[in-house]
């Protein structure tokens, strides 16, 4: 039972894994961007899982019931907030990445440095 | 009104943002900027003064009480540090208008003073919060504005430098949030003095790690020696405006976050004897001084000779910390305040030579001692103040740190300490020997800078002076606010 | 039973997200992530949270593949394979082993696995998260706010003031967009000469020149159609 | 893709029952899941419908860039503003309980006008970015 509770976690953590290793292995500016969002993503159900209350439900009152057993609103409301700071991530870093693309000509990492390399120093 | 300052800091330049963005005229935005940068300013002084009067704030946003709602809350240290965003804030906004038309297209002014405001909104908001993750939403509104902020220079590498720098941001930010949920999860709550009365109850692995997550997470935004990486390039593209107000505090706010996390919330007990987090602080402060200091004597363009002076300069803050004494906090504090007036100034006037000049490059300084004198000038003073000579601002906190050190026992970093000046000497006379000692050889005549640009920055280089000779007022407070939060004295 | 659900789905979520890592198409990457989107969204149902399912949904799965598609349909899909490749600098550069970010990854998740073995089981109701804070918002709630929604309450109210940080959130992203994409197309410049005095005058276009009767680009540029404009009036540069 | 029959017929029934279907959980937020910015999400993808099968200058008719961008601005101005009237009327910052004769309803009313804030501003900034990208990519390359 003490690793089935565990669980949520552990997936958690693979995804965050594999996240975090899209954006720091990969060198194409979309492919980081796209790792970034699912970094972000697996923290969001890190947040939610720590919310649940097995057996219980949504947290959307129901009246004249009495024993109703509500999950924690608060990691949702946390959550929503991150989404919407992530999809605002995201959108300044596309835009950026579109304006790379104009000024260099190519959205790959390390042909960007290069080019940045042989450039005159600022 | 009085009652409700800790709230309207935060929401007047909130508010000013939106407007400014709709705003067609250029000069409007500007003026608008301005004035609430100085509105800010006044509040934060207005704010500092309550605080060392009567003590710790708390405005319960919403009216909901703390660990329900969310509570500003507002002690000698994010006084403090208010008290430092806001005058830098106050000290950019006029200096911006000649700087931004020479370095930005026109069209994208007035947002950029909208960018420029919501980058203050976040920071201001980050050091008047009293809640953890309203403290990941500021920093992301201050983040993002200031990703935009890097890209706006005219040349293309700003691009990539902030793509990195917003992947190197968001990085830490998640790390932030993953180490938020982590506490959360042991605790329920958000608050951070609730967090700071909860956790040592349930002190076990998961806040451990929740500890090592929030400090890789700060650290990258606080550019901290090895985690530094996107610094360099942000400061040298960035228009010199956005530079100045950046490095004087963005990653000063990264500071007081730093230690708000391990002194407050975690308390020093916890992070000094259970995570000993000095004697990694520590090291990697010492490395930080040194190799930085190094890399800045190489460096060709004074824009990123100056960006690695300041990953150095932060070194000597994360020292200050990582001695954990009072004086030695006292030290990181009051170098939190110093380097931000000495930082500006410096980066100010490099601005103005981008401004009369078109470059900062080392060899378009030749001769501008004579063609430049008042801008030249602050550099020089500026300059001392970072090497540390008496009658400046550096030399106060140069002092202060040496001595947490001997107090310490650690006359290795005190020496250590004295070298990181010296290698500081070098890399500003490097840039003197230009402006003084060679000759003009451009062909254009070359003339001092508009006033619009020299007021700021003497503004500053005064500061920096008085400040310097007189450091009652700040050290006092330096030395309060690190009293707090190592729980010592009153 | 809802425990099996969320099991298939956390499957499927790895599953999904190893294929981002895989695939080297851009296209095929984007769509494999808004399924990721769509799958966490599912998964948050179950788990109860559903107006996060819902948010995620309409922002993961919609919005943000709808901008990664408008992305991609500027800048091309196709990624470069990963082994010898010729740059426009001509230089070879040697493929990356991904040795080092494999090993950060390794241990930042080796150091998350050990925080979560104190962490309290999942779901159990006797959790402190369940017990601090967050039974006042579905006690009191109910009268102190009168909203059924617990969720829209704590969101509105309680914590009414992080949603303005959010709000204010998504409009710096729209500041930040407006200020990259409002520039000069394909400005390649290494300094300030970059735009002439001319230029100047005729970037100098505000709210009604922009947007006016003849709605085009939202993006003030100098557009052919404006340069022709200017030349009739006679020009004032 | 103006020229395909089928999707503009479908279009065009389609994109008001998106934008009603907005309102439907702007409104119903308080009872169900919803709120304002899903509902300004899904009030722009519904503009970003229209202007995929239509075009962007048909849909620019419609709601002109600048007006999205004033939207962008106005809805944090609410938000901001709503926090404001309760500082005036002798609350804290976005203290709802103040706004009417009795805390319940004054929060009612709070929660109204901050929603509305934050879907404006979601509809604003979401239509915006995309027309942002969209006029990049079709202008004379």
């Amino acid at each position: 039972m003490r690793i089935l509770g565990l669980y949520n976690y552990w997936v958690f953590v693979f995804l965050m894994m594999v996240g975090f290793y899209i954006l720091i292995s990969r060198r194409n500016l979309v492919k980081k961007i796209l790792g970034l969002n699912i970094f972000q993503t697996s923290v969001f159900i890190f947040y939610i899982s720590m919310g649940k209350i097995i057996g219980g439900t949504a947290p959307i009152l129901v009246e004249g019931e009495g024993e109703v057993v509500y999950s924690n609103p608060l990691p949702s409301v946390l959550i929503l907030t991150a989404i919407v700071v992530g999809v605002s991530t995201t959108a300044v870093a596309l835009s950026l990445v579109v304006r790379i693309k104009e000024a260099y000509g190519t959205i790959e990492g390390d042909e960007i440095t290069a080019m940045d390399n042989e450039m005159p120093p600022p | 009104m009085m009652q409700h300052l800790p709230a309207l800091l935060v929401v007047v330049p909130l508010m000013a943002a939106p407007v400014a963005a709709i705003l067609r005229w250029r000069r409007a935005a500007w003026a608008l900027a301005l004035t609430v940068s100085w509105a800010v300013l006044a509040m934060a002084i207005l704010l500092l003064r309550r605080v060392l009067n009567e003590g710790v704030i708390s405005y319960f946003l919403g009216g909901w009480v703390a660990p329900i709602g969310i509570e500003y809350r507002i002690d000698v240290v994010s006084a403090w540090v208010l008290l430092v965003v806001a005058s830098i804030g106050a000290v950019v906004m006029p200096y911006a208008r000649a700087s931004v038309e020479r370095e930005v297209e026109p069209q994208r002014v007035p947002l950029l003073y909208s960018a420029l405001l919501l980058c203050l909104t976040g920071l201001l908001g980050i050091t008047v919060t009293g809640d953890v993750f309203n403290l990941f939403v500021f920093l992301e509104i201050s983040s993002i504005s200031a990703y935009a902020l890097i890209a706006t220079g005219p040349d293309r590498r700003a691009l990539h430098a902030a793509y990195k720098y917003l992947i190197m941001g968001s990085i830490g930010a998640t790390f932030i949030v993953i180490g938020i949920g982590m506490m959360y999860v042991m605790t329920g709550t958000l608050n951070m003095a609730d967090l700071a009365q909860r956790l040592p109850e349930v002190s076990s692995r998961t806040v451990s790690v929740a500890f090592a997550f929030l400090t890789v997470g700060i650290s990258l935004k606080l550019a901290l020696f090895p985690l530094h990486l996107w610094l360099p390039d942000a400061y040298t593209f960035a228009p010199s405006t956005v530079t100045a107000f950046l490095a004087s505090t963005a990653t000063k706010v990264a500071v007081y976050m730093l230690v708000r996390f391990f002194f407050t919330i975690f308390g020093p007990t916890f992070s000094l004897e259970v995570m000993t987090f000095q004697w990694v602080l520590l090291p990697l402060a010492l490395i930080a001084i040194l190799w930085a200091s190094m890399t800045a004597i190489y460096q060709m363009n004074v824009k990123r000779l100056l960006a690695y002076s300041s990953v150095a300069q932060i070194g000597y803050m994360a020292l200050g910390i990582s001695l954990a004494s009072v004086p030695g906090l006292t030290a990181g504090l009051l170098h939190l305040f110093n380097h931000a007036i000495m930082k500006a100034a410096l980066f100010m006037s490099m601005g103005a030579v981008m401004y009369q000049v078109g470059s900062v490059r080392i060899e378009a300084m030749r001769g501008l001692g004579r063609k430049m004198p008042w801008t030249m000038a602050a550099f020089v003073l500026g300059g001392l103040s970072l090497i540390g000579v008496p009658a400046t601002v550096g030399f106060i906190s140069k002092w202060y740190l040496v001595l947490a050190a001997v107090e310490a026992g650690l006359w290795v970093v005190a020496v250590l300490v004295l070298v990181g000046s010296l290698l500081a000497v070098v890399y500003i006379w490097r840039v003197v020997e230009a402006a003084y000692f060679q000759e003009y050889v451009g062909e254009f005549e070359v003339r001092e800078a508009p006033l619009s640009l020299l007021v700021p920055i003497w503004a500053l280089v005064a500061a920096n002076l008085y400040f310097g000779l007189n450091a009652t007022l700040t050290a006092g407070i330096a030395t309060r606010a690190a009293e707090l939060l190592l729980g010592v004295g009153s | 039973m809802e425990i099996l659900v969320d099991f298939a789905l956390l499957a499927l979520l790895a599953v999904t997200a190893m294929a981002v890592v895989r695939v080297t198409n851009l296209f095929a990457a984007v769509m494999f992530a808004g399924i990721y989107s769509f799958l966490s969204a599912c998964l948050f149902t179950v788990m109860d949270a559903v107006d996060v399912a819902f948010t995620e949904a309409a922002v993961g799965a919609g919005i943000s593949t709808v901008l990664m598609l408008a992305t991609l349909a500027l800048v091309g899909s196709k990624v470069t394979t990963p082994q010898f490749r010729i740059t426009a600098m001509s230089t070879k550069v040697p493929p990356r082993r991904p040795i080092f970010p494999l090993f950060v990854v390794l241990v930042t998740g080796g150091i998350l696995v050990y925080g979560t073995l104190d962490m309290p089981p999942y779901g159990n109701p006797d959790d402190p998260v369940h017990n601090h804070v967050a039974p006042h918002y579905l006690e009191e709630s109910g009268h102190e706010i009168g909203v059924p929604n617990v969720v829209t309450s704590v969101l509105a109210s309680y914590r009414g003031y992080d949603t303005m940080g959010e709000t204010t959130v998504v409009f710096t992203a729209a500041v930040g967009v407006m200020i990259l994409l409002s520039s000069l197309r394909g400005r390649d410049t290494y300094g300030q000469e970059a735009w002439g005095d001319e230029k100047v005058q005729d970037l100098d276009v505000g709210f009604v020149d922009a947007f006016g009767e003849e709605m085009d680009a939202p993006s003030p540029k100098v557009g052919r159609r404006k340069k022709r404009k200017r030349r009739k009036k006679g020009g004032r540069g | 893709m103006s020229d395909q029959v089928i999707l503009r017929v479908a279009t065009k029934i389609i994109v008001p029952t998106i934008l009603l279907y907005a309102l439907y959980v702007q409104f119903h937020g308080d009872f169900g899941p919803g709120g304002g910015f899903q509902a300004g999400v899904i009030f722009a993808a519904g503009i970003i419908l229209y202007s995929l099968v239509f075009g962007l200058r048909r849909t620019q008719k419609v709601l002109p860039s600048w007006v999205a961008r004033l939207a962008a601005s106005t809805g944090v101005l609410i938000y901001a503003g709503t926090g404001v009237v309760a500082l005036l009327k002798g609350g804290k910052f976005l203290d709802y309980s103040v706004l009417a004769h009795d805390p319940e309803h004054g929060q009612h009313l709070g929660i109204l006008f901050v929603e509305i804030g934050v879907m404006i501003t979601v509809l604003g900034v979401m239509i915006t970015i995309f027309y942002f990208f969209a006029a990049r990519g079709r202008e004379d390359l």
